[in-house]
């Protein structure tokens, strides 16, 4: 059996009730819509790039504790991150997300990425996997649609 | 009279035994499909082990058999439903959705044309409403919403204005999100005076309370037999016999043919019409067991039984959780049926239901396939709690629990 | 390597202890329906005894299990057709005959358009026919037809010309008829060098020997659970992948669509795009059982199995009947599976299985849908005996002896 | 269990072997088509009628024994006969085809149908009652489009 502490960590519930970086961006900033139709989680994110550097981030949207939690983790997580350094983010969250038994969990790594670690225990509730990986895609997406 | 006891309809479902995360199942999700008895799964299992042979054109016995319990459920349902014209009413679809599908696209098709109105409500299930924008689509006819208003009830002041130019009527008994119980009755008579029909979405009414085509007075009735007792992957569409003779075939193939050459074909008289391919024959074999089981019980039994739970259920809510929990649909069980919908203050209902599901109480959040419903009332999703005949006050008390531990853990 | 013995799975039927008019059961109607394997419902069972809960947008256990059996099957039945883009390009139907609705009245209405032409055969089921006919009257496209010869085998002299402005073949793999195999993956060959696609039903050829989608290059798939040894109610379209996509929805409802509003919908990818409301998912648990029970037959075995009880047959049927008994198919074993339609002088078809069925022997008399076929041949109706993985040389014996007395009896 | 002979009685197997009455007749005869698309059994009724009496009957069409004997011995049985007399015939022919216990099957009544009542045995096999039914329903049908 799956203890609920393992989803709801202190720092998710936290996240979840005070979002970070709540709120829009103007033009030029970049906006992408992430949707995930089967539970109706909703993120927008904002992005604004200077210098090949996330000058700024805002995000809006609705959802469960674990969607408005993961994005939120996010925001904090990649701002003021070079690009470069945004995409080592994302991938080692995809991987963390993944249920193959290949992945490194060990302590080591999971403290190399900071408070997002805290998502490690919605792998053990898969339909949640989804939940946590909106922003994450929503934002991959909005460096696709960067001007370069 | 027919006997109901709750507790031996539990008894009579093997997923009652199951054991979630440590506590009994309590599973409050009916009106997202309801638990088979055993009756049912026996009736499927010895149509395979003793009957099973492909339905129609068949001589020898095994094909007869199947044949006739195929042909057997038909007629439970036209009994079911007091269908005017018996059995050839009855047409078999793969649910629900297929039924509105196969009104839409046979009946709107054919006897619509541009400017024609479709009339719904805004509390309908998808099923009732994507098929109608479809032909919206294709055939530019217009589509028409009743409103509900801030009772969870269908806001019937502009009726007369809304039925100008309408040719279909086509509304849910019972909402599946609020549990509001609609007028059908009157309704009917009113879609008649202006020269409408009217279809019923029985998918959420017709297990859980009686539903009398004639006394309703409509011309159309479809539903799933999954969410009455019976197995998936079969539905019903329910017609007027002259309404179906003068339907075009939807689906083509096999079984729905007169005759075929290389150059045409010509069709079949109904039901057979709309029933292409090989028919769900072991699940008619479970909804005729479905029938007859719900039948046994008394729908009346049911109805009561359900109405009893759900003011148990409402005023108990009320009285622990105050304004933290709103309910979303009407507060007394006046018109309204054993589906409660439920917006818990800080907790999104996916996590309602997570935290729930750690009890073992099985409850569904998300937009229940009626997305314009939401809209309407400014949520994303409700947690929704809905109520069976196997249902009993012990599962509520369940739920008041694990609400507590969701409502706490949230803070 | 898979083990093979027609005994074993003979055993693990059910319907084969009936005492049929005081004889054995001899069930020689597989062309219409398979009887499944305790395995295929026990895992029904299963499945609505822990499982049953509504798929997809639950939180709670057994309704993620129900989700996650619903989503094996797709898997499973991905991996048994070697699908190059998995479980994303199988899509859930009722049977064989909706997932040819489903090709032509979306990819054929959305890609097809007035003058194009849809190639199909002369021995085609009407479920590959029929749906062509209602898109010719609906979108004007043209629909033609390859002969079938005197040597019961696709006339394949002037394909060249009958390709000619052909988007689409659609061909059986196995004729449910005259038991002859199409040569698919050369056709597959020919229809893509003249820049059409191909369609391969395989409601009669998915059961009997191993379908690579990869391998045949095909383009669309289509077949039936209950012809594979699986239940009713469920079967599937497999497409690649980028066709899907480019594919409009068919049926609308719940679970297709994206968004809905009172002004519209849009809607989902697939395979989701394609499966509205509640799917066959106690079906699918039996297709998934189904799937592995097959696999673990081995396919190569189960071919060979029937290949040598059709050999055994033929030549029987000939050495006892003579000029009597006429064979409507190829009468040897290449290139022909162990479907064989009889032609009995002097005695109705319908008054064969009469007189087998007193035999206990169940075969099947009629048009097998296919008229075209039938017309083709100058006949209203053949006999048809069909062989499943669970035949036995024994069945042979019934259906000779049986016949022998309906031979006597009309003199 | 229910013998096949009380199916197949010779009276059957005769008129399917030689069957009555078979051709065409030229107009001014009616000619109505029956078809049972279950099993692809089919009939012409070819029927001239003068002075409120069946003058003449011909028959085509192919199918089962049942089928083809039971159209050869309701032509025997109208042929010459009042259309009074003919509806009181299909009628009686009905009754017997019908499952419901009530039906009076004694050996009196039966005798007064004459040959036709040799299809009495259909009835135990349900499934083959709408081959013996397709030539009463086409008769009856021609009756209805008689010019009056
Ligand atoms: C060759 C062929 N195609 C299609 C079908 C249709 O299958 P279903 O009736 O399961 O839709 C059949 C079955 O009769 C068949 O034999
Ligand atoms: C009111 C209503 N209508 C239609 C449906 C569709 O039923 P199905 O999914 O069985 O087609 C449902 C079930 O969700 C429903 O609640």
């Amino acid at each position: 059996m799956n203890s609920l502490d393992d989803l709801y960590r202190e720092i998710i519930l936290d996240h979840y009730r005070t979002p970070r970086n709540r709120g829009e961006l103007p033009p030029p900033a970049v906006r992408v819509e992430g949707f995930n139709p089967l539970c109706g989680d909703e993120i927008v994110v904002h992005l604004a790039v200077t210098d090949g550097v996330i000058a700024d981030i805002k995000l809006t949207g609705q959802g469960c504790s674990i969607s408005q939690a993961s994005s939120s983790l996010m925001s904090a997580a990649v701002k003021g991150k070079s690009l470069e350094q945004v995409r080592a983010v994302i991938s080692s969250f995809k991987q963390l997300m993944t249920l193959e038994e290949s992945v490194d969990q060990s302590p080591a790594n999971l403290r190399s990425l900071g408070e997002i670690a805290a998502l490690q225990g919605v792998v053990k509730f898969p339909v949640r996997i989804k939940c946590a990986t909106l922003a994450w895609n929503t934002l991959a997406q909005a460096l696709d649609e960067l001007p370069s | 009279m027919a006997t109901f006891d709750a507790r031996m309809v539990r008894g009579d479902i093997a997923q009652f035994n199951r054991v979630i995360n440590n506590h009994p199942l309590t599973y409050l999700d009916s009106g997202a499909t309801t638990l088979p008895p055993r009756t049912v799964l026996e009736a499927m299992n010895r149509y395979y082990e003793l009957h099973h042979a492909n339905v129609h054109r068949g001589v020898y016995q095994t094909a007869a058999e199947a044949t006739a319990i195929y042909e057997g459920a038909r007629e439970a349902v036209a009994t079911f439903i007091n269908a005017p014209g018996g059995a050839e009413e009855v047409v078999f679809t793969k649910n629900a959705t297929e039924a509105f599908n196969l009104l839409a696209k046979s009946w709107g098709a054919s006897q619509l044309k541009s400017g024609d109105v479709v009339l719904l409500s805004e509390m309908e299930h998808h099923a009732n409403i994507v098929p109608w924008f479809q032909l919206r689509e294709s055939h530019g006819i217009e589509v028409r919403f009743i409103g509900v208003g801030d009772d969870f009830r269908l806001d019937l002041s502009n009726l007369d204005e809304l039925l100008r130019g309408v040719k279909l009527v086509s509304l849910t008994g019972m909402s599946n999100v609020l549990g509001t119980i609609n007028p059908i009755k009157d309704l009917a008579r009113a879609a008649h005076a202006a020269g409408a029909l009217i279809a019923l979405d029985g998918a959420q009414s017709v297990a859980h309370s009686a539903t009398d085509v004639q006394d309703l007075d409509v011309d159309f009735l479809a539903f799933s037999a999954h969410k009455m007792l019976g197995p998936t992957g079969i539905g019903v569409l329910w017609a007027r016999r002259e309404l179906l003779e003068a339907m075009p075939p939807f689906l083509g193939g096999g079984g729905m043919i007169a005759d075929v050459s290389v150059n045409g074909f010509t069709f079949a008289p109904p039901p057979a019409r709309f029933e292409a391919g090989t028919p769900p024959i072991a699940e008619a074999a479970g909804l005729l067991a479905a029938v007859r089981y719900m039948s046994s019980l008394g729908m009346a039994n049911v109805a009561a039984h359900e109405a009893d739970l759900t003011a148990d259920a409402l005023t108990r809510l009320a009285g622990t959780f105050g304004e933290r929990v709103r309910i979303i649909g009407p507060s007394n069980v006046v018109d309204r049926g054993g589906v409660i919908s439920l917006d818990v203050q800080g907790v999104h209902p996916h996590d309602v239901s997570q935290v729930l599901d750690q009890h073992g109480v099985c409850i569904r959040p998300g937009h229940h396939c009626a997305k314009p419903l939401m809209k309407r009332f400014g949520l994303s999703a409700t947690a929704r709690v809905s109520f069976g005949p196997y249902s009993l006050v012990q599962d509520t008390d369940a739920l008041l629990e694990a609400l507590a531990d969701a409502v706490s853990m949230f803070g």
